[in-house]
């Protein structure tokens, strides 16, 4: 009984689209098994299928040696699997607690019980170190929280076989280093875990096998150690991946964008969450904002854009004060916003690509013509649009925007973005959940425009892409600006240290 | 070939079929209670139901215009209001605000140049119903409420504030009706009458097909369009785009209001010998409106179609007393039909299927 | 005080069916399914129940017949509810289709049914369910004349309506389902909750509500039942709205609108509106610009069951 | 084109008249002939205004005389439903009832004054029996213009509610209400006879000045709704005894409240006794007996066509229906004194032509309270 995960032969489609073609997959006892792909290769599905989420239209599932059927979540717990999805499954207005005990409840004659789940949520937590609040609402709890009470949810029932479908996604550095102690943690505790990244050092710190899927195909399982991350991304994409940006000096020009003592206060905490900022992003300049998630880097991006009303402060773009302009003018005047949260406001999900390709420009004298849309000309922008930025979908410019994939729909954000030739771009985890061929093909797209002489504020969780990409740094902790730093200047410890808050070298000048 | 293919996997043509299958679901549910009720006449019956208007010649056609034309406006009003994704339940407020308006001019304003009195009045109407539709679209976008609560409390207000008027200033005791409206303020005839056998046929068919194609325009091709339907579908992802999605709903639910409200001055000054009367019942015309847009999925062009087909039955179900069968059956027709609807997204996913099925293969075979 | 205890009896007679229907609307729209059919089940559950009385008065009376009648009227809203269920789970169309089909099919069907059967079209019946003065508990003073003299068995069913549905919707193990099913279905399938399970029974229980809502409107205000629950329905949706989906809410909501409505129409009896300048039809209008009033000002942070409209379908992400 | 067609159709109808073989409008159409040909044919139609058939009221009534007749005399008989409430659809009726047959047609309603003006020329060989109203044109105070194939019936509401109203207090009865349901003529007459019958008996008996109270409001409609129901339930909370509930369906609101109130209800238009034990007594104006009889005339060829005709006590056009009243007081024989009182005209009242509002036919032992 060497596996307890044998899956073979699984093929799933949708409506015609073979979605897993044939894929075999299997894990053993103990191990903690990565799973590489290109978006849209089909992970998700494929772990969507062993939890029951999705039926195979081929294909038999072993685990432990025995064949089973899985038709639904229901069938996978009772097989001791669980699984971390993508995007978190939390409801917002139940408490952290109810989250955990949602469908395993304990009752006493039809009423919820909740002493006893307590107890055992409790001890896990404990025993775990996984920290919650369990009265807390999830609306309210951070994404790191938010992960645990799903990490938790599986541990409360038990479960054995753990999926992670790209959990680090969302998590701070600390947070990612956590998790991968709990993960190891787990590991030696007898349990197996199936972890899926497109981050090939965290495969490489915490993973013992890695298989690879491609397309939807099966492409091979690797033992990490003895892999290198170039041969692994190669197995993933079929070509080589070069990790290294190349970045070409560029001296950086006159400022472009200004910040000046901009203040967010928060609505329901009546807190500053963006506290007297002030910085100025140049032409031919990437600028990071680091820090970790929650420190008001997404309400400086919201004031900066006009999505969020601010208190106080200045926004000047090219020497215009835009702090009381539209959304729209801001936008007209230059300034491209690439959005923290692609589903909420970067795509009209049921608009189709098309549609969406001119969200910012349909009212541009190219596009209309006395407030008459000009479908052709849309149309060929779309299509030119597909052809440069290889956005892949079922139907071309025609496809709902809703149907595509993740990673498909960053990219049509992305093209859309860039390619209206902005003053200063705004982007915000630009590469969040992309793989590695996508994630650079973004990186390089940021860095012309750099080159091109353009601005480009990057907002970014992530340490690598921060001290990869950027120009310069600027580190977010609670709402001020702690640091500002040239990134071939400093480490990635220290840089942790800042974004930690236990170290400083930006003071907040109220009267500046 | 290839021709073909596109038209089947036009989303048009494929809601058209669907629309088709409900509608043979329904009279197939309708012959089937006409069977219970009376199984002798069932058969000639059904074929009065379908024949509908065209039993008695032009009369039963012009009967069907005159019948349309007032819910053809509500459902516009209800359709257009959907696409941009709100539900206006209030149409008949801002149906019975329009009439009172119009008919309030129409009574009043006499100073007025003939050629000119029933224009003024229609604005009116149109003025009426898009201030009623403002409230609860100007609620929804600065106080959050839901626009359906506060459409059916405006279609309340709006009920008793109309009576209240009416009785002030326009009111026929003898009748508990308005006084009539003079012939200056009836929409012209334009020889229609001469074409129908029905004597007050009137341009008003015209003017709710002209807004048809003028609410098709705004929506399909227009930029203004596109944002009303963006808001509609992602009032985030609007405002991120720059989109004033406040102002959005406002004038959405004002454009609905004024086509609802225009509904209203069409039927009360067709010079059909219609009156508003002091009552305290919603008009039907604005729950009819939501069968209508549903039926015509709240395309435009679907709902003009889906209000003359709803006269058209309505015309046949009128004609079957003469077999002695009473008209509510029509009501449970147009029901079913309503309900078939909802099976027409299988359908439609069943063509799609076919389709692409074909097309794949088709596309390997390249 | 007397005027007092006579507003208490008389809002009850409001309040009761609308905060009925509209607790049915709650378990409908928290399980994900908005029910604008609200108006057509009353219209049903009233119709066969009252059918019910009218055939089953000649060999019982009183309470006993009344409870019968609420478990016909039950068993026929829960059962037309179906075909809205079936709709909007089963064939994931839009939910305002099949509930306004079915608010167009029942009086329709009802008129129709009602005129093959006994020719008329009002169902005609007696009245043997008022109570003048609840055994005991209408001694108690204040409490007694305030809430157990001059009523109906219903407007107990009603409250007790309302407390079971506070704990079942916070309380039990299909409440949380439930809740979590209108707010985020994925999130409840990845648990192994059947939705379709769960919205079947929210859809199914709101419809039993209805149908319970629509005889408990009839009995206190008609000698007849002549297929119109006069738009009832459609403001208890309002109610629900109105109460922002909470059960707490939804009763406060339905008793200030109850008790508006009863000042609107009893104002002519009640000494303190009696004299004041206003006329029939302002009267009449206050009920919904109070409503508007307070919505405005309490709407900001209402919020509906985030998945409430979508019919949720396993394959989509 | 349309209108000389019409034109010729009438002529070769009058033709036809004069032969009285078939029945009207059956030959000169062929194509229409051919689109329907089996339809079953009706010699009698009524065709309904804004209630329904069985609406326990003012249509129903009428319906009962159409049956009651057909039935008698074995004729086909049926009524229609307009699908809406204006001439034309009232006019598309008249077409349709035409078109099946109809000899005589029956519109119970004022709404069918305007149509049945059209009609009346249109179909000269139908006949037409309008009740509450006269044939006019659609302008404003055009004048009543009735044709020999047109017969109109009013009735003296007044003398109704004044029956109803000296009955009450006959019976002991002080504290009064009048609920109407829309303030039409027919509704206003009622209310105004209600409040002089009142103060006639107040007189009769001596009671002191103001001694009766009547409480007077239109609700606004004619249904049956939880608002009236409140309406009349507080009216009975504040002393009122009974309620004369004027107004279809506003009745059966009425007569809940009072069923729980314990107090009375005077029902209208037919005798509602069956409709509640709370109903003391009805106002009855006699529709089924008016319709019943015109039809008896026109088969005996004396159809009193062209004419507008009041029926009122001295032709039996309204009463109270003593045999199923609950009266314990008020005796047949003071019923038959009133009511030959009210025959010979000894009594002059007002009606709603003649003052504004109730308030103006109060005398010194009564007093009406408007409710606005
Ligand atoms: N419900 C669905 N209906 C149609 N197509 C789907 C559905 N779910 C997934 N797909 C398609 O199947 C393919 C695989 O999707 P999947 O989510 O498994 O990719 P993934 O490998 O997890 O990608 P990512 O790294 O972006 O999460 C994609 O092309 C996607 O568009
Ligand atoms: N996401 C959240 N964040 C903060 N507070 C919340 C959140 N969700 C709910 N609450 C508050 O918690 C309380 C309980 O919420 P819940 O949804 O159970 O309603 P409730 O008050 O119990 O009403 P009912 O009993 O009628 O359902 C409410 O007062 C609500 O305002
Ligand atoms: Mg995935
Ligand atoms: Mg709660």
């Amino acid at each position: 009984m060497e596996y307890v995960i044998e899956m073979n032969n699984i093929t799933k489609e949708f409506g015609n689209f073979k979605a897993l073609d044939d894929v075999t997959f299997k894990v053993k006892k103990g191990e903690v098994h990565a799973l590489l792909g290109e978006n849209g290769a089909g992970k998700s599905t494929l772990m969507s299928v062993l939890f029951g989420l999705y039926q195979a239209e081929k294909g038999e599932i072993k685990i432990n040696g025995e064949a089973v059927k899985i038709n639904n979540p229901n069938d996978a717990n009772a097989l001791s699997i669980g699984m971390v999805h993508q995007h978190f499954k939390l409801v917002h207005n139940f408490t952290v607690l109810e989250s955990i005990v949602l469908g395993k409840e304990t009752i006493k004659r039809g009423f919820l019980k909740m002493d006893d789940a307590r107890k055992k949520v409790m001890d896990l937590s404990n025993r775990y170190n996984l920290r919650i609040d369990p009265d807390a609402y999830i609306s309210d709890i951070t994404v790191g929280m938010q992960q645990r009470v799903e990490i938790l949810k599986m541990l409360y029932r038990d479960n054995d076989m753990l999926i992670f479908d790209e959990p680090t996604a969302v998590l701070t550095p600390q947070e990612i280093e956590e998790l991968m102690k709990i993960m190891k943690h787990l590991v030696d505790e007898g349990k197996s875990i199936i972890f899926i990244s497109h981050k090939l050092n965290e495969i490489k710190e915490v993973a013992n096998r890695c298989s690879v899927l491609r397309k939807g195909k099966y492409i091979g399982t690797v033992d990490v150690e003895t892999t290198s991350k170039e041969e692994m991304s190669e197995m993933m994409v079929g070509r080589k991946i070069n990790f290294h940006l190349d970045k070409i000096e560029v001296k950086p020009g006159e400022t472009v964008l200004e910040v000046k003592n901009l203040t967010i206060r928060s609505k329901l905490s009546k807190k500053d969450v963006v506290n007297n900022v002030s910085f100025k992003a140049r032409k031919g300049e990437i600028l990071c904002v680091a820090g970790i998630d929650g420190n008001g880097q997404s309400e400086l991006v919201y004031g900066i854009t006009g999505l969020m009303p601010i208190n106080n402060g200045q926004i000047i773009l090219n020497g215009e004060d835009i702090t009381k302009k539209s959304i729209r003018k801001r936008s007209v005047a230059g300034m491209s916003h690439i959005p923290e949260d692609r589903h909420k406001h970067g795509l009209v999900l049921d608009y189709n690509l098309q549609q969406n390709a001119v969200l910012q420009t349909y009212f541009e004298p190219r596009f209309q013509n006395h407030g008459f849309i000009k479908f052709g000309a849309v149309r060929q922008y779309a299509q030119k649009l597909i052809g440069q930025y290889d956005i892949r979908s079922g139907q071309g410019e025609d496809s709902i925007v809703r149907d595509m994939s993740g990673g498909n729909q960053q990219k049509v954000i992305i093209a859309r973005e860039l390619d209206r030739n902005p003053e200063v771009v705004v982007a915000v985890q630009p590469t969040r959940g992309l793989d590695v061929g996508a994630t650079e093909y973004i990186h390089k797209q940021l860095i012309a425009q750099r080159d091109a002489g353009k601005a480009v504020l990057l907002v970014s969780l992530e340490l690598d892409e921060v001290m990869d990409v950027s120009d310069r740094i600027v580190v977010m902790y609670e709402g001020e600006i702690v640091a500002d730093l040239n990134p071939k200047e400093i480490t990635v410890q220290e840089l942790g240290l800042y974004m930690a808050g236990s170290k400083r070298s930006v003071n907040n000048e109220k009267e500046a | 070939m290839k021709k073909k293919h596109n038209l089947l996997q036009s989303k048009g043509t494929s809601s058209f079929f669907s629309v088709i299958m409900a509608i043979v679901a329904g009279l197939l549910f309708g012959f089937v209670i006409l069977l219970i009720s009376n199984y002798k006449n069932a058969f000639p019956a059904l074929i009065t139901i379908i024949k509908g208007g065209f039993t008695n010649g032009t009369s039963g056609l012009g009967q069907v215009l005159y019948m349309a034309t007032p819910i053809i406006m509500t459902g516009l009003s209800v359709g257009f209001a959907f696409k941009t994704g709100l539900f206006n339940i209030g149409a008949s407020g801002q149906f019975t605000t329009g009439a009172f308006v119009a008919v309030y001019i129409g009574i009043k304003w006499t100073f007025l140049p003939s050629g000119i009195h029933w224009i003024v009045a229609l604005l009116g109407a149109i003025i009426a119903g898009a201030l009623w539709g403002m409230v609860p679209g100007i609620l929804k976008a600065l106080a959050n409420v839901n626009e359906v609560i506060t459409s059916i409390m405006m279609n309340y207000i709006g009920i008793y504030l109309v009576n209240m008027l009416i009785v002030k200033s326009i009111y026929d005791p003898l009748k508990n009706q308005t006084e009539s409206v003079p012939k200056s303020a009836i929409i012209p005839r334009g020889g229609l009458e001469q074409l129908f056998d029905v004597k007050n046929m009137n341009i008003g068919i015209f003017i709710a097909i002209f807004a048809v194609i003028l609410i098709y325009i705004v929506l399909s091709k227009t930029t203004f369009g596109y944002e009303l339907k963006a808001c509609g579908h992602s009032p985030s992802a609007s405002q991120y785009a720059g989109i004033n999605d406040k102002r959005n709903i406002i004038l959405s639910m004002v454009i609905a209001g004024a086509l609802a409200g225009l509904g209203g001055g069409l039927l009360y000054l067709s010079g059909s010998g219609k009156y508003m009367q002091v009552i305290d019942i919603l008009a039907p015309e604005g729950f009819n409106g939501i069968s209508v847009a549903l039926l015509g999925m709240s395309n435009p062009i679907g709902i003009l179609f889906a209000g003359l087909f709803i006269a058209h039955i309505k015309v046949g179900g009128n004609n079957i007393q003469l077999y002695n069968y009473s008209a509510e059956i029509i009501d449970i027709i147009i029901a079913v039909i309503i309900y078939c609807g909802a099976f027409s997204l299988l359908f439609k996913n069943l063509i799609h299927k076919l389709t692409r099925r074909n097309k794949l293969e088709k596309e390997e075979g390249r | 005080m007397d005027i007092f205890y006579f507003i208490v009896q008389q809002t009850m007679f409001f309040a009761i069916p609308l905060l009925i229907v509209a607790l049915g609307g709650m378990f409908a729209e928290r399980s994900g399914v908005v029910n604008i059919a609200l108006e057509g089940i009353m219209v049903m559950g009233a119709f066969t129940s009252i059918f019910f009385i009218h055939f089953m008065q000649d060999k019982m009376s009183g309470q006993l017949l009344l409870i019968l009648a609420v478990l016909v009227a039950g068993l026929t809203g829960g059962i037309f509810s179906l075909l809205h269920a079936f709709a909007s789970i089963n064939l994931k169309a839009d939910q305002t289709i099949s509930g306004t089909a079915l608010n167009m099919f029942a009086p329709a069907f009802a008129i129709f049914t009602a005129r093959m059967i006994q020719t008329v079209q009002q169902v005609q019946f007696t009245d043997t369910f008022f109570i003048s003065k609840v055994p005991v508990l209408g001694s108690i003073p204040v409490i007694g004349p305030l809430l157990f003299r001059n009523c109906y068995i219903t407007t107990y069913i009603g409250i007790g309506i309302a407390i079971a549905a506070e704990i079942v919707i916070n309380h039990t193990r299909f409440g949380l389902r439930l809740r979590s099913c209108g707010e985020h279905p994925q999130a409840a399938d990845s648990v192994g909750i059947n939705v379709y399970k769960i919205r079947y029974a929210g859809v199914v229980i709101s419809g039993v509500l209805a149908g319970i809502g629509g005889l408990v409107f009839v009995v206190p205000t008609s000698t007849n039942f002549n297929a119109t629950v006069a738009g009832y329905g459609f403001l208890a949706l309002a109610v629900l709205i109105f109460g922002q989906w909470r059960t707490k809410r939804i009763i406060f909501a339905a008793f200030f609108f109850g008790i508006m409505k009863t000042f609107a129409s009893a104002y002519s009896g009640i000494p303190f509106l009696k004299g004041l300048p206003i006329s029939n039809e302002v009267y009449k209008m206050i009920p919904y610009i109070a409503t508007l009033v307070i919505l405005t000002i309490s709407s900001k942070s209402s919020q509906a069951p985030r998945a409430e409209g979508i019919p949720y379908d396993k394959g989509s992400r | 084109a349309c209108g000389k067609q019409n034109d010729k159709k009438t002529d070769t109808d009058k033709t036809e008249e004069k032969t009285e073989t078939t029945t009207p409008e059956a030959t000169p159409d062929p194509t229409k002939e051919a689109e329907a040909p089996k339809t079953d044919t009706y010699e009698l139609a009524l065709i309904t205004d804004v209630g329904t058939i069985d609406d326990k009221s003012f249509n129903q009534g009428a319906w009962e005389g159409v049956e009651a007749y057909a039935k008698e005399k074995g004729l086909t008989y049926k009524y229609y439903q307009p699908t809406g409430k204006s001439d034309d659809e009232y006019m598309t009726q008249i077409d349709l009832a035409v078109k099946g047959g109809a000899k005589v047609i029956v519109c119970p309603g004022f709404l069918f004054e305007v149509p049945i003006h059209t009609a009346q020329t249109k179909y000269p060989e139908v006949n037409f029996v309008i009740l509450d109203g006269a044939p006019h044109a659609d302008e404003k105070d055009a004048p009543m213009d009735i044709t020999s194939n047109t017969y109109s019936v009013f009735y003296a509401e007044e003398e109704a509610g004044f029956l109803a109203g000296y009955a009450i207090v006959k019976e002991g009865y002080t504290k009064l209400g009048f609920m109407g349901g829309i303030a039409v003529p027919a509704v206003i007459k009622f209310g105004y006879g209600f409040v002089q019958g009142a103060e006639y008996a107040a007189q009769e008996l001596g009671l002191a000045d103001d001694a009766v109270q009547v409480k007077y409001t239109y609700v606004g409609n004619f249904d049956a709704t939880p608002e009236n129901m409140a309406k009349a339930a507080s009216w009975y909370n504040e002393g009122t005894e009974v309620i004369f509930a004027c107004g279809g369906g506003v009745g059966n609101s009425v007569m809940k409240a009072a069923e729980t109130a314990g107090t009375k209800v005077i029902g209208v238009d037919v005798d509602q006794s069956s409709e509640s034990p709370t109903v003391i007594t009805s106002s009855m104006k006699n529709l089924s007996k008016s319709v019943y009889d015109a039809l008896v005339a026109y088969y005996n060829n004396t159809f009193p066509g062209g004419t507008s005709a009041v029926l009122n006590a001295s032709v039996e056009g309204v009463q109270l229906p003593m045999a199923t009243s609950k009266f314990e007081k008020f005796t047949q024989a003071d019923y038959d004194a009133i009511y030959a009182k009210v025959v010979a005209g000894e009594i002059a009242l007002k009606k709603d032509t003649d003052v504004a509002d109730a308030k103006a036919v109060e005398g010194t032992k009564t007093v009406v309270e408007l409710i606005q």
